[in-house]
C-alpha cells in the first residue's frame, strides 16, 4: 500500500492511506469531526485534494477501501464493474475526470453511458473536488428514469413523494394528509407512510386503505409503507397489496446489519415485489433511503468518511434497478451535518454522487430542531436542487412531520419549485391532474373551492377511511 | 394555534391580513380532528398564507427551546414514588456536547459503574433524557407503572435515570446489572408541532455493541394524537414477554399484535 | 405615536415604535446584534413579525421613521411617493400585500404598476415576512430595463460588469483584465473600474484607456471609472469621455454625508452626464452601489435596521433613473453579515426590495477573508438570484479582485450561471459576441484558440495599453 | 502560483489531470507581467480547469490565517528605532470582538489616555494593525521615514503604534494629541493574492465624530504590483502639505498631482 503525500506550495502533508486522503479532503462536516477523520486546517484539506487530483482513478479499482473478503458491499461493488463502460476513462487521474466532467464533452448521453463503470468511490472522490456550481452543473446533466405507474426523472419534471404519516397510524388522520397532498398535486413518485408501530398487521391495514384509495380515483402513482423489509416480505405473503418494498440503506455491510439488512434480504424481497407484478409503465419495485452518518452511527464505517461510505450506499441501491432512492440529507442530526450549511451541501453532493452512478436521486430536504438550520436554508436547498434536476422531494402537511419529529418539505414547497422552474409532474400524473380539473390552463394547481366536485369526492374519503 | 395578535394603534384598523380561513367555509375543518398534521393550510399562490408561516416560526423557536429543556430530577423522583431508583450519567458532559458526540452519550460515566447493583434481573427500566427531557418528564412514570402493573413475578432491577443519554446507554447499564432485557424509555426528538414524545427500545442480553437490529421500538408515546402511555404499556409488556420467551429482540421478534384501533381524535395543544 | 405590542400565543412583547418592531422583525443578523437592535429570542422575533403583518401600509406614510424635517431622503421619499400608484393597496395590511404578492394575481404587469407606489419601509417590512423562497419568486416577476449602449434587465438575461480592477490603476494590467473578461463574454452591463488612486487626472486616463477600446471593438457597453461623484464632475468638466457616473450611496442624509455626497451633487452629477448624450439605446446615466451596514458604520442609522435602511438608499438611487445599482451584499465584512447564510439572505433581500421598488438591481456576490464564508456559499447565492431574475453580477478574473481585497465572481460564473439557467447576455451585446466569432452554435461562449482572429486582436490591445 | 503535488505511489503514473496550460501555448503569458489579477486561467466546459480551484482554495485558507496573524510588536520597534513612540490599544480585547465590534475598534482604551502626550503637533503617524498587521510590519516604517525625510520642519508627535484598531480610532488619538494632522497607517484587509497591503488615512482637525468624507485616503500600499511605499510616501507628503495649507482633508482636497507613472511590473509571489 503505497503512502500518500504532497508538498503543496512549501509544506508537506503525509496521508496515510487512501481513505485518510478522501476524508481530509472533504469539506468541513461535523459527523467527520466526530469520527476524528476530519483535515486539520484548510490548508491541509487542500493538500488531500491536489493528491487526490493526481491519482489515477484505477486505484479506487485497486485499493478497495475495506477488504474484498471482510465486507459484500465491497464484492458487490468490484463484481458488478462495467470494465467496457470504464474503458474511455481508463487513462484519466481523478482531476482529469473532473475536468472532462465539467468540459462540454460531458453530454447526457455520454454521462449515461459511462454511469455503469463507475464506482461509489470514484463519484465521492470527484465530488470532493467540486464546488456548489459543480455539482449542480453536472448533476442536471445525468438523467436517471425510472416507472412502476408514473415515470419519473424524465427531463423538465419534479415529481413528489406525498408523506402522510400519522403519530399513532390512524387510518383517518393518514388519509386527511394523503387528500391534502394530492390536492396540492402532490404524490407522483409515491405515496409513502412511515408506520409508527411495528406491526405486520397495521402495515396491511395501510396498505389497504391506500391502495383502495388509488384504485378509487384511478391515480397513476404507486403507495408503499416505509416499514422494515423483513415486516413487508411477510406482508406480500400475506396477500397484501405491496406495490414497492422499501428499505433504509448504508454503504458497509456492518452497517446493513446493524440495519437489520443483507444483499440477500433485498434480493429477495425484489423478487418477491417481481413477482406480483403491479407495475403497469415500469418494473421498478424498489425504494431506498440513505443518509450521511447512518454507518458511523452504527459504528459500521471502517474509518471512511461519510460522505464516501453514503456513496457505497449508492451502489448498493444500484444492484436493485429501484424506483426511487432518496438521502435523508439533515434528517439525523447535527452530529452528522451540523448546520444550514452542512445540510445544503451534503445534499448537493449525495444528489450528485447518486445520478452520476445511475441512481434515480431524489432528496429528503430537511432539518431537525436540535441542528442548526431554518426554512431559508432549505428554500436556498430546494432551489438548488431543482436546479439540478433532481428526481424527486419529499412533502409533508405543512413541511411538519409530525411523527418523525422533523420538517421536511411542505406540498406548498413543490409548487414554488414547480412554477419557479418551469417544472412539471410525472406525465401520467399530469394527465390525471387535469382529468380532475385540478390544474388551470398554465399548468398550476388550483385552489379548488369547496364546492368543487373534486374536492368533495376526495374529501369524503377522509371521513371514510376508518371504516374500510 | 392561530396567530393571535393585536396590534393596539389608536388609529389602525384591525386588518384580517388574509391569514386565517373562515372555519365555517373551511372544507378541513372536520379532517383536522384526525390528525395533528398541518393539512387544509390554504395556498396564496403557490405559498401557504402568512398566519401559516407565523405559527410554523413560533413552533420552530419552541421546539428549539425543548431540546435544552433539563429533566427536573426532583419531579420525576416524585412521580416514581415507592420504587427504588438509581441515578446515572453519560460521559457527555453538557447539552451542547451531547449534540455533537452522541459516542460519549452512549458511554456510561464511569463514576456512575458503582450506582448499578449486579444480580439476576429479569428486566431493567432506563428512564433517559435523550432529545426531550419533557417526554420523559411527562409520561416515563406512567407508563413504566402500567407496564408494571402487567409484569406480576418478574425480577425488576432498580428503575436507572439517566441523563446525557442515548439509546445505547441502555446497553451498558443493562450489561452492568446483569438483566435479561433492558427497557430504555427516552425522550424523542422534538418536532414541531409534539415536543414530549416518548420511545421505548427494548434490547434482549444489553451489552455494550448491540446493533439497532437487535432491539424493538414503541414509539411515538404521547398524548397529542400519539399511542397513549397506558396503550404502550400493553404492547411493551407483549413484547417483553415474547422477548423473554423467545430469548431474541430485533428484527427477530415481530410484533404480530393485531393492528392498533384508531385512538381517540387527538387533542391539538396550542 | 401609538405603541406596539402582541400577545401572541401567551407572550406578551411590546415595542416602542415602528423602528423597533421593524428591527426586531429582521432575520438574525450580525450587524443589527452590533447596533443593539436585533430581537432577544426566536420567540420575540415572531412577535414582531406578527405585529408587524397587522399594521396598514399606510403607517409608513403617517410615521416616518426619521422625522421629514431632519433628512433629505425621508423628504425624497415623501415628496415622490404616488398615491395613484398606490391606491389600490391603501386598505391593505403589510401581511396583507404579502399574500397578495405571491398570489398569481402579482403578474410582472401588476408588479410594476405598483411601484411608484411602494416606499422602501414597506418593502422593507414586507422582506421582513419572507422566506427565502418568497424573495425569489417574487422577485422573478419583477422586471426593470434599462439602457444605455446595451439593454439589461430584460427577461431570460443576465448581465455582468466587468471589473479590471489592479491595485495601482497600471493600465496594461487593467486592459489585461479586461480582454479577460471580454473573452469570456462579460462586461456586457458595464467595463467598471475602481480607481486605486484618489487623483482626477488618473481617472481620465482611465477613462481614456477603456474608451478607446471600446470605440475601436465597437463593444456595445458602457465603461465606468468609479471614482468619488465630485471627481467624475470634475472628469466631465475636462471633457473626459464618461458614459456612466458612479456614486456609493446610503439610506439617509447622514451617511450620505459620510460618504460625502447628497442628492444635490447627485442630481448635478446626472445632468453633466446627460448633457454628454453618449448612450445610444437609453439615457440611464448613473451607477450606484449600496449595501447593509454603510448607514451603521457611518453611525448614521437613526436606530433603524441594517436591511430597511439600506431599502432607503434603492429610493435615493430610484430617483436618478439608474441604469445599474448593485448592492455589496458581503463586500463590508463579518460586523454586518457574519456568515455565508446571512450573506446569502441579504443577497437576497436586497434584490427583491429593490427590484419591488423598480430599481434595476444587480448584485455583487462577494465576501472578504474575515467573514465565515467560501465559494459554496457564492455557487449558492448565484444560483439563487439567476433563478430570482438579477440584472446582473459583478466579474473580475478568476473571482479574486487584487485591489479591493475580496472576493467577487468570477467571468466563470457567469458562464455557469448561463448555461444552468438558460440566461443569455443582453441582445446588443449576444450580437457583438457572435459577430466576433467568440459564441458556438448554442450561443456558448468558446474557449478561443491562441490563434483565433478575435484573440490575437484583443490580446494586442492589452500590450498597447500603457501607450495610449 | 501552480499546484506542486506529488502522490508517491509505487504504482501511480504521474498524470497531468489538465491543470495547468503550457506556457509556450498560453496567450496570457506576457501579458500577466502586468497585474497580480488571476487572468487566463482556461477552462473546461464553463468552469476554470481544477488547478486554478485549488490555487485558489488555498490562497483563502492563507487570506484567512492573515487576518489573525498579531503584530510583532518587538520587530515593529526595532524598524522605529530612534523615533519617539506611544503603544495604545482600542478598546476590542481581543480578534474575534475586533472583528465583530468595529465601534470597540474606534475607540481609545481609558488604560491608554495617558500615554499621548498633548501638545502642538502638526501631526501625527499612528501604525495601526487593522485587518492586516503583516502590513504594518512590512511597510510602515519604510513609507513612515520617507514621508518624514519630505515634511522637514514639521512638528511630528511621538508615533503611535495601536492594535486592534479600526482608521476611526486615529481621530480620539489625534484629539488627544492636539495634532492638526493625524495619518492612519492601517492594515487593509487581506486579499487572496496580496495579504499585505497598507492604507493611509489622513484627517485634517482630527476628533471623535469625523466622517470618512473628511479624510483622504492613499491605498493599496504593498510590493506586489501595489503603490511602492516610496511613492505613497511621495503621495502622502504631498496631501499632508496641502491639507496644513487648505485646513482640511476629504472630499474638498483633491489629489491633483498627474496621473501615475505605471509602476514596474508587479512581483508576483508565491
Ligand atoms: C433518527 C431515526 C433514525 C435514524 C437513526 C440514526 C441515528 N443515529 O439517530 C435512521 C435514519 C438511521 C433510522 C433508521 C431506521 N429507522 Co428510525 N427513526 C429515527 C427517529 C426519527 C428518531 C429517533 C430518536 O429521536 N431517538 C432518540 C434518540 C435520543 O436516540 P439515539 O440513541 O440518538 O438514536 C438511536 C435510535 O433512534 C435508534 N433507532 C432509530 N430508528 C430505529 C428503529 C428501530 C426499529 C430501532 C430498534 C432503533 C432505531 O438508532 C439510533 C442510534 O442508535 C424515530 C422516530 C421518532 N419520532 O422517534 C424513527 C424510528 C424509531 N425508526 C423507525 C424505523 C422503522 C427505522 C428503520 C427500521 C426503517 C427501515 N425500514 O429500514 C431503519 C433501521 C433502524 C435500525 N434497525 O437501525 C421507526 C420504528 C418503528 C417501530 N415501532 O419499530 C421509527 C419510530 C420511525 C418510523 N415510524 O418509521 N431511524
Ligand atoms: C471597505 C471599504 C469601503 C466600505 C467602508 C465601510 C466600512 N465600514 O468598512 C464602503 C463600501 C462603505 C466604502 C465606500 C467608499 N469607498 Co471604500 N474601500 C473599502 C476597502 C475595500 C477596504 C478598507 C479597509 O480595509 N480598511 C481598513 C480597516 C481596518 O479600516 P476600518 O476602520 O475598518 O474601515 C474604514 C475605512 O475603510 C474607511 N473607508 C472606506 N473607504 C474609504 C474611502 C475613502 C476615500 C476614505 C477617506 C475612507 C474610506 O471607512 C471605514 C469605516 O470608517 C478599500 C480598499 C482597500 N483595499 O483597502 C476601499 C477604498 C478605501 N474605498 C475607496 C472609495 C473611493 C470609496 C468611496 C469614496 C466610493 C465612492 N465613489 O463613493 C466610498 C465612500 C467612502 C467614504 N467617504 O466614506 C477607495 C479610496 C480611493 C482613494 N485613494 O481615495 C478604496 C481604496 C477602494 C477603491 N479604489 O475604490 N469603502
Amino acid at each position: 500500500m503505497g503512502r500518500y503525500h504532497s508538498d503543496f506550495q512549501g509544506e508537506r502533508h503525509r496521508f496515510a492511506d487512501l481513505r485518510e486522503v478522501l476524508a481530509k479532503a472533504s469539506p468541513r462536516r461535523s459527523g467527520d469531526e466526530l469520527a476524528g477523520l476530519a483535515a486539520e486546517s484548510d490548508a491541509q484539506r487542500v493538500a488531500a485534494r491536489a493528491v487526490l487530483a493526481d491519482l489515477p482513478l484505477t486505484r479506487f479499482l485497486e485499493e478497495p477501501l475495506i477488504p474484498y473478503e471482510a465486507d459484500e458491499v465491497t464484492r458487490l461493488i468490484q463484481d458488478t464493474h462495467d470494465a467496457a463502460a470504464f474503458a474511455p476513462l481508463r487513462h484519466l487521474t481523478v482531476g482529469g475526470f473532473r475536468d472532462w466532467l465539467l468540459s462540454y464533452d460531458a453530454t447526457p448521453g455520454a454521462l449515461a453511458a459511462i454511469a455503469p463503470g463507475l464506482t461509489p468511490e470514484m463519484v465521492a472522490a470527484i465530488s470532493k473536488l467540486m464546488r456548489n456550481q459543480d455539482l449542480i452543473s453536472v448533476a442536471r446533466r445525468c438523467r436517471v428514469v425510472t416507472g412502476f405507474r408514473s415515470t419519473i426523472g424524465l427531463p423538465g419534471r419534479l415529481s413528489t413523494r406525498l408523506q402522510p404519516n400519522h403519530p399513532a397510524d390512524d387510518l383517518r388522520g393518514i388519509a386527511a394528509a394523503t387528500l391534502d397532498g394530492l390536492l396540492h398535486g402532490a404524490g407522483d413518485a409515491v405515496i409513502g407512510v412511515n408506520p409508527a408501530t411495528d406491526s405486520v398487521a397495521n402495515g396491511m391495514a395501510l396498505l389497504d386503505m391506500l391502495d383502495g384509495l388509488r384504485a378509487r380515483h384511478g391515480i397513476p402513482a404507486q403507495s408503499c409503507v416505509l416499514a422494515h423489509v423483513t415486516n413487508t416480505i411477510r406482508m406480500i405473503e400475506r396477500g397484501a397489496p405491496v406495490d414497492l418494498v422499501f428499505q433504509s440503506i448504508a454503504g458497509t455491510e456492518a452497517a446493513n446489519a446493524g440495519f437489520g439488512v443483507s444483499l440477500s434480504v433485498l434480493r429477495e424481497a425484489q423478487e418477491a415485489a417481481l413477482s406480483l407484478g403491479r407495475g403497469t409503465v415500469g418494473d421498478n419495485v424498489m425504494y431506498f433511503e440513505t443518509g450521511q452518518g447512518a454507518a458511523l452511527s452504527a459504528d459500521a464505517h471502517h474509518g471512511i468518511d461519510q460522505q464516501t461510505v453514503e456513496a457505497r450506499a449508492y451502489a448498493v441501491a444500484r444492484a436493485f434497478r429501484p424506483l426511487l432512492v432518496n438521502t435523508v440529507v439533515g434528517f439525523i442530526g447535527p452530529e452528522y451535518l451540523y448546520d444550514g450549511k452542512q445540510i445544503i451541501r451534503a445534499g448537493l453532493e449525495d444528489h450528485f454522487c447518486a445520478k452520476l452512478l445511475g441512481v434515480p436521486m431524489g432528496v429528503d430536504v430537511c432539518y431537525t430542531n436540535h441542528a442548526e438550520a431554518d426554512q431559508d436554508d432549505m428554500d436556498t436547498l430546494f432551489t438548488l436542487l431543482g436546479v439540478a434536476g433532481v428526481n424527486f422531494i419529499i412533502t409533508v402537511p405543512g413541511a411538519d412531520d409530525v411523527m418523525l419529529g422533523y420538517q421536511s418539505g411542505a406540498f406548498h414547497d413543490a409548487l414554488y419549485l414547480r412554477s419557479t422552474l418551469g417544472l412539471r409532474a410525472a406525465p401520467e400524473f399530469e394527465e390525471w391532474l387535469e382529468r380532475m380539473e385540478m390544474t388551470d390552463r398554465q399548468g398550476r394547481v388550483r385552489a379548488l373551492a369547496p364546492q368543487h366536485a373534486t374536492m368533495r369526492r376526495l374529501l369524503a374519503e377522509g371521513s371514510d377511511a376508518g371504516e374500510h | 394555534m392561530p396567530v393571535n395578535t393585536d396590534a393596539q394603534n389608536t388609529d389602525a384598523k384591525p386588518a384580517a391580513g388574509g391569514r386565517s380561513i373562515d372555519p365555517l367555509l373551511d372544507p378541513w375543518a372536520s379532517l383536522r380532528r384526525f390528525t395533528p398534521a398541518r393539512i387544509g393550510l390554504g395556498r396564496t399562490g403557490d405559498a401557504p398564507p402568512l398566519g401559516a408561516v407565523l405559527d410554523f416560526q413560533l413552533a420552530h423557536a419552541r421546539a428549539r427551546d425543548a431540546v435544552h429543556a433539563p429533566l427536573d430530577l426532583e419531579a420525576l423522583r416524585a412521580d416514581l414514588a415507592g420504587l427504588p431508583l438509581c441515578r446515572v450519567r453519560s460521559q457527555a458532559p453538557d447539552r451542547a456536547t451531547y449534540l455533537r458526540r452522541p459516542d460519549l452519550g452512549r458511554r456510561l460515566h464511569p463514576d456512575c459503574r458503582a450506582e448499578l447493583p449486579p444480580g439476576m434481573w429479569d428486566a431493567v427500566f432506563v428512564l433517559a433524557d435523550g432529545l426531550s427531557a419533557t417526554a420523559v418528564q411527562r409520561h416515563a412514570a406512567s407508563l413504566l407503572r402500567a407496564t408494571l402493573r402487567r409484569l406480576p413475578g418478574w425480577r425488576i432491577a432498580p428503575v436507572v435515570i439517566a441523563t446525557q443519554a442515548r439509546v445505547a446507554l441502555g446497553d451498558e447499564i443493562g450489561e452492568a446489572l446483569g438483566a435479561s432485557l433492558c427497557a430504555v424509555l427516552i425522550g424523542e426528538r422534538p418536532g414541531l408541532s409534539v415536543a414530549d414524545s416518548l420511545g421505548v427500545y427494548l434490547t434482549h442480553a444489553p451489552r455494550r455493541g448491540r446493533r439497532d437490529a437487535e432491539r424493538n421500538c414503541i414509539s411515538n408515546i404521547h398524548r397529542s394524537g400519539g399511542l397513549p402511555p397506558e396503550q404502550a404499556a400493553e404492547k411493551l409488556a407483549w413484547l417483553m414477554t415474547e422477548a423473554l420467551r423467545l430469548r431474541l429482540t430485533g428484527t427477530g421478534l415481530k410484533d404480530d399484535q393485531p393492528a392498533l384501533p384508531s385512538p381517540a381524535p387527538p387533542v391539538i395543544e396550542g
